[in-house]
């Protein structure tokens, strides 16, 4: 039997979506481009928690909200918490107090130390269940969603042994082309890494190592809370000190602050999406999503025409 | 039964609504408005209080409602419009809630499910805290209902009745906090009031005494939380709001009916 | 023993004493009453002594289990609270329905039961207010200007309705009036305040006072009696020619 | 031409119909005195000729620029509202200071300019009242039971300021008053109003006939008539021998 | 000078503070304080029905608010209780505001900027609408203030002096649906009535007139502005609810030294 699979956020359903194939539709709980971050149940939701047979989701440090209702209607399911998945590099939450000026040293920890094809290698996590201490942002990482697809497929074929073959034959396709679009979207933002540019709100981490690219700063941190007057004055004199050239926003942190942040400079803003807004759910959103975040990058940061 | 999540949501609606459908009359009678608001807002402010000394959220909302409630109590002693001072307290408690809640290092907090309630995931064990309070509030209401209509009427013709006013008063602002510790769950700090006050305005059109404007809007509540919860269901949008709307769309219709009906005359 | 007993009472509104040193002590049966200009603190008294209000000095002491009736001088019911008089007879304790029935015919309010009391006319709000303390069995009867608003037969029907309480259930009665000369034939004991007790007494050592005259004259028809001096077109009204001009 | 002139008022509160067919003119210069049983419309006539209730039938027309100085039965005003007796006498039009002292001081409360209204009591309040409706030199006074609260010499003073006012600045004067004798000798006019208007004419008319004999008893002295026939102790008062009992 | 967005949110935020501060007093005498909620919920329900819509929220606002204004004035009618008719209404909005927000398709809303106020990206445009309604409700009331003071202390000793009350209070209504769509980016739709009643009611232990009421009001609003928007900078938190804080601490100071004043004597 296919179990009912209830995912969390768009990115995590088309990867699921693309695990089981034709065995069958995973459900998501948050619309494409919803906020993780802030989110209010509805009935339907419930209702296919209350149904479901496995829950896949990031993990709480994501969705806190989503902790106590999946406990409560979906006692009989499964949780498979995709943060606590082994194999996998985690990286720390940059405080928003590590952005800014003295953030260089944490960068380089980000980058230099933890850069491409180290992500598999054996590491003791201590704080494993610590999850604030992480950036859970994890799945804009083209190599890591291999990691969560194999976990996936592994997960999925020990509730419903009988497809096992299924599932590993089609994560395997999955992991296949996810290396493909590793490979597109490097060379897509091979020339960027000096160019300076301030986050919307610092979720976007994973994608940034993996592809080289270096945050100056965000306007929020990891929990896309709204940023108070000090922080932006810092970001202000941040723009005048460094040579910043966009300015970004996403759905959670509006483009107002971006607006106040370049004002009387040169630089532009942009829109990013690390949730697959306007998309279509379904297995194809993953790398539609990771392409136009590609190119919202390289279109903001490229050179100025 | 139980095991379904929306047999549970209608348990802790219609719970909650009995409770402050009978609470909700003297909300507005005495012109007590924001005293929801107030104990509401203070419960946003108890859960960031307990999130920044990591203490239980139940505990920290518990204690600052409870503290509220006894505050607004030797406040209203003073005489000043207890209105006033009420919406003056219903809206620095938000506001400082707010403001701890930005200063709380670290973990993001989710503050919405305070905010607009979260019917929906309501466990057995919260089910046994909401008819646990709404059996509490209604047992005191019964006990106490002829001193409290007379204390309300006049504190004067109290005192000389023998009543003390200011201990009904009290009992009244304790069961408040009751109230909404046990409907905060429901329809969420902002949306506490509403459900005082709607079903309670929706009756008063249509009762001739304290008693029968007590029962209708006990009744008003009760099928609020049962048709928003169906609705809600139907349109696929949040409960808490939804009761709300149905509330207020019976108070429509009660006001324009009896509209109506007194042109009609 | 005195029903009720206050003793030495200062009390004061803010900075503004409006209370000082007053001791006043009633026996049940009794009818008394207080008379004193605007202001005087009369109202103050009163809600001194039912408790709603603390004296700075000076104690008041009830008898167990007192039953007071009590009218207040302004009583304003929010239109929000739905109540009909019928219902507003039964607070705090319910009372017979014959009972009440009986009481609004005698304060000639008798159709009106079912009607909300946000509703009433000011006299027929004043009616009711009396019907309801005649109702609770009080001990003592408190009224504060209890017949202000009511129209002539209202009014002589209520100093009637004063006497004959006082012999079926025995009770006390403490008003405040400014009908001087009604309340002055009334009262067992008048009691002349302003701020202090300016003089106490029998109607007749009260009038005749030196404090007391100085406050309304001796005319003890006071509005009556001047306005006859001063104008005296028509009427065959031969009555207060001996009174003379108050203030 | 009459000042205010009210056709064929009809009005209902709620279902139920408080006047009917009432028509009523105002010359200048004319005092009118509305006398009636409680509950009978007399101050749901007056506040529908201030124009704050519209009649269901009828129409009431005032004069161009009309000043009214309005003394209504009720009036409560909110504490949260900071308002001290000066100010509440500048509303809405600023007045002369020196008049608003000699006001207040006419109307027995002089030291009183600096108080807070809410802080009155009954009687001073009514005095103010007053004082403000008289400043803003009216061209009507309407007063609904005006006297209600106050004391004695209140009383009286405040019949002779009502002559004073009508000598002075030549105001009309409309009134509602309980205290039958004493209206019915100041009162160019009388209105018997029961719903409709019972009677009309001069003092001597209306109190010789039967509608106004039907309410209110022969005897002007009402209450107090009354008083003195059930109980007769002691005090020489010897006047209202000729006056029978009412009700 | 207006390049610095610190310079801007302090002038949005005095701007905003002399509107409410002064209107706020006759909420405060009028025991309208749920005015303010009804008609900044009301915006709530704009945001939604402008993006449900497609057109700009601005307008969805502005229309919203207005309607509101209207409705509760044609309600008020009625004679029932403003107080209990404005609570009704005001929750009402927000409710069906939260549930129509759900029910947009697609894109998400960012609520919190209109809940919790946004004065930080405040632009020249936004400063132009502040100044200018500020400068509109500021005239309005110096033209009708007598007729507006005598129509909150007796709408009969208003009808008696020629002014019509019912008029009176549509100004007020118009008036506060103007300061409502002003101050909500300022303090947000949920702080917007704190801005109106806490100054007022601070000031009220030490006026002994309504105009040295409104004045003192308009003084402790500005200086809570200034001094909010300076702590949120010092501490980095939100400026709306931080400004609330501060006028919710000169309310504390007044209403303490007043009874230490008042037990003094
Ligand atoms: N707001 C109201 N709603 C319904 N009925 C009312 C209202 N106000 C007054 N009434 C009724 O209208 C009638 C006339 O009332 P009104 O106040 O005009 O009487 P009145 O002649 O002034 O009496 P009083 O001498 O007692 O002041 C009364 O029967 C009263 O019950
Ligand atoms: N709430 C209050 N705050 C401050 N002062 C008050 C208050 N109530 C009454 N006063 C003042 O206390 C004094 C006594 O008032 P009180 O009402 O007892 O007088 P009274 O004798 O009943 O007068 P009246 O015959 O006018 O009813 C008055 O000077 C009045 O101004
Ligand atoms: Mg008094
Ligand atoms: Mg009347
Ligand atoms: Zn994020």
């Amino acid at each position: 039997e296919v179990p009912r699979v209830v995912t969390d956020i768009a990115p995590i359903h088309s990867l699921t979506a693309q695990v089981m194939g034709d065995l069958g539709q995973p459900d998501v709980l948050l619309p494409p481009g919803a906020d993780p971050h802030d989110y209010a149940l509805r009935p339907s939701d419930a209702e296919r928690l209350s149904t479901a047979d496995l829950v896949i989701w990031v993990g709480e440090s994501l969705t806190p909200w989503l902790e106590e209702p999946i406990e409560t209607l979906a006692p009989q399911a499964p949780r498979f918490e995709l943060l606590e998945v082994e194999g996998w590099e985690k990286l720390e939450a940059r405080g928003k107090e590590d952005h800014g000026h003295e953030d260089d040293g944490h960068d380089d920890h980000g980058h230099d130390d933890h850069g491409h094809d180290d992500h598999d290698h054996g590491h003791a996590h201590e704080h494993a269940h610590d999850h604030g201490d992480y950036d859970p942002h994890a799945w804009l990482d083209p190599v890591v969603a291999q990691t969560w697809v194999s976990a996936i497929a592994g997960e999925l074929s020990a509730l419903d042994p009988d497809n096992a073959p299924i599932y590993a034959a089609n994560a395997k396709a999955t992991i296949a082309a996810l290396a493909a679009l590793e490979t597109d979207l490097t060379a897509q933002l091979a020339d960027l890494s000096e160019r300076a540019y301030i986050l919307p709100h610092d979720g976007y981490q994973y994608f940034e190592a993996r592809f080289g690219l270096t945050a100056q700063a965000a306007i929020s941190g990891i929990d896309a809370r709204t940023p108070g007057p000090a922080q932006i004055a810092a970001l202000r004199e941040e723009m005048a000190a460094q040579n910043v050239v966009c300015v970004f926003s996403d759905a959670e942190i509006g483009d107002r602050w971006a607006t106040v942040i370049i004002e009387g400079t040169s630089a532009k803003t942009a829109e990013i999406d690390g949730v697959g807004a306007g998309l279509a759910a379904g297995p194809a959103l993953y790398g539609q999503m990771l392409e136009r975040l590609a190119a919202q990058f390289a279109g903001c940061l490229g050179p100025n025409t | 039964m139980l095991d379904d999540f929306l047999v549970r949501a209608a348990l802790a609606g219609v719970g909650t609504a009995i409770a402050a459908g009978l609470l909700g009359c003297f909300v507005v009678w005495r012109r007590m408005a924001y005293f929801g608001d107030a104990t509401a807002h203070a419960a946003v402010l108890g859960v960031a209080l307990a999130l920044l000394f990591g203490t239980s959220i139940t505990l920290g909302v518990g204690v600052v409602a409870l503290a509220m409630a006894v505050l607004i109590h030797g406040l209203s002693n003073q005489g000043a419009a207890v209105d006033t001072m009420l919406g003056v307290l219903a809206h620095a408690a938000l506001a400082i809630g707010l403001v701890a809640v930005t200063l709380i290092p670290g973990q993001r907090v989710d503050l919405d499910a305070y905010l607009f309630g979260d019917v929906l995931s309501v466990t057995r064990g919260d089910l046994a805290v909401i008819w646990g309070g709404g059996a509490l509030v209604v047992a005191a209401l019964w006990w106490h209902w002829s001193a409290m209509l007379t204390a309300t009427l006049s504190p004067d013709l109290a005192y000389a009745a023998g009543i003390n006013p200011r201990r009904e008063q009290l009992v009244l602002t304790l069961l408040l906090a009751a109230v909404v510790a046990v409907a905060i769950k429901v329809v969420g700090a902002l949306l506490i009031t509403a459900l005082l006050i709607i079903p309670a305005a929706a009756a008063r059109n249509y009762a001739s005494t304290p008693e029968r404007m007590a029962f209708l809007s006990m009744g008003i509540g009760v099928l609020s939380a049962i048709a928003g919860l169906r609705l809600a269901v139907i349109f696929d949008t949040s409960v808490g709001p939804m009761i709300i709307c149905v509330a207020a769309t019976i108070f429509a219709i009660s006001a324009i009916s009896f509209q109506l009906r007194k042109v009609g005359t | 023993m005195s029903l009720i007993d206050a003793r030495h009472i200062e009390f004061s509104h803010g900075g503004q004493r409006v209370l000082q040193g007053v001791s006043l002590a009633l026996d049940p049966g009794e009818i008394v009453t207080i008379v004193g200009p605007n202001g005087s603190g009369k109202s103050t008294l009163l809600r001194v002594l039912i408790g709603a209000l603390t004296p700075q000095k000076g104690a008041v002491t009830r008898q167990e289990g007192l039953r007071i009736g009590y009218v207040p001088q302004k009583l304003h019911i929010d239109p929000t609270l739905p109540i009909t008089v019928n219902r507003f007879l039964n607070l705090p304790h319910p009372v017979d329905p014959d009972a009440a029935k009986e009481a609004l015919r005698t304060a000639g309010v008798a159709g009106l039961g079912t009607q909300q009391m946000s509703q009433l006319s000011g006299g027929q709000f004043q009616r009711v207010l009396l019907a309801r303390a005649i109702l609770g069995k009080p001990d003592i009867l408190m009224l504060d200007e209890a017949t202000q608003g009511l129209d002539q037969p209202g009014s002589a029907a209520f100093y009637r309705q004063i006497e004959a309480v006082r012999r079926d259930i025995g009770c006390a009665v403490l008003m405040v009036s400014h009908e001087l000369h009604v309340v002055m034939s009334a009262s067992d004991r008048v009691i002349c305040l302003n701020g202090h007790i300016c003089c106490e007494g029998t109607p007749e050592v009260v009038s005749a006072a030196p404090a007391y005259r100085e406050l309304f004259g001796t005319g003890t028809g006071g509005a009556l009696a001047l306005y006859r001096h001063d104008h005296d077109h028509g009427h065959d009204h031969d009555h207060h020619h001996h009174h003379e001009a108050a203030e």
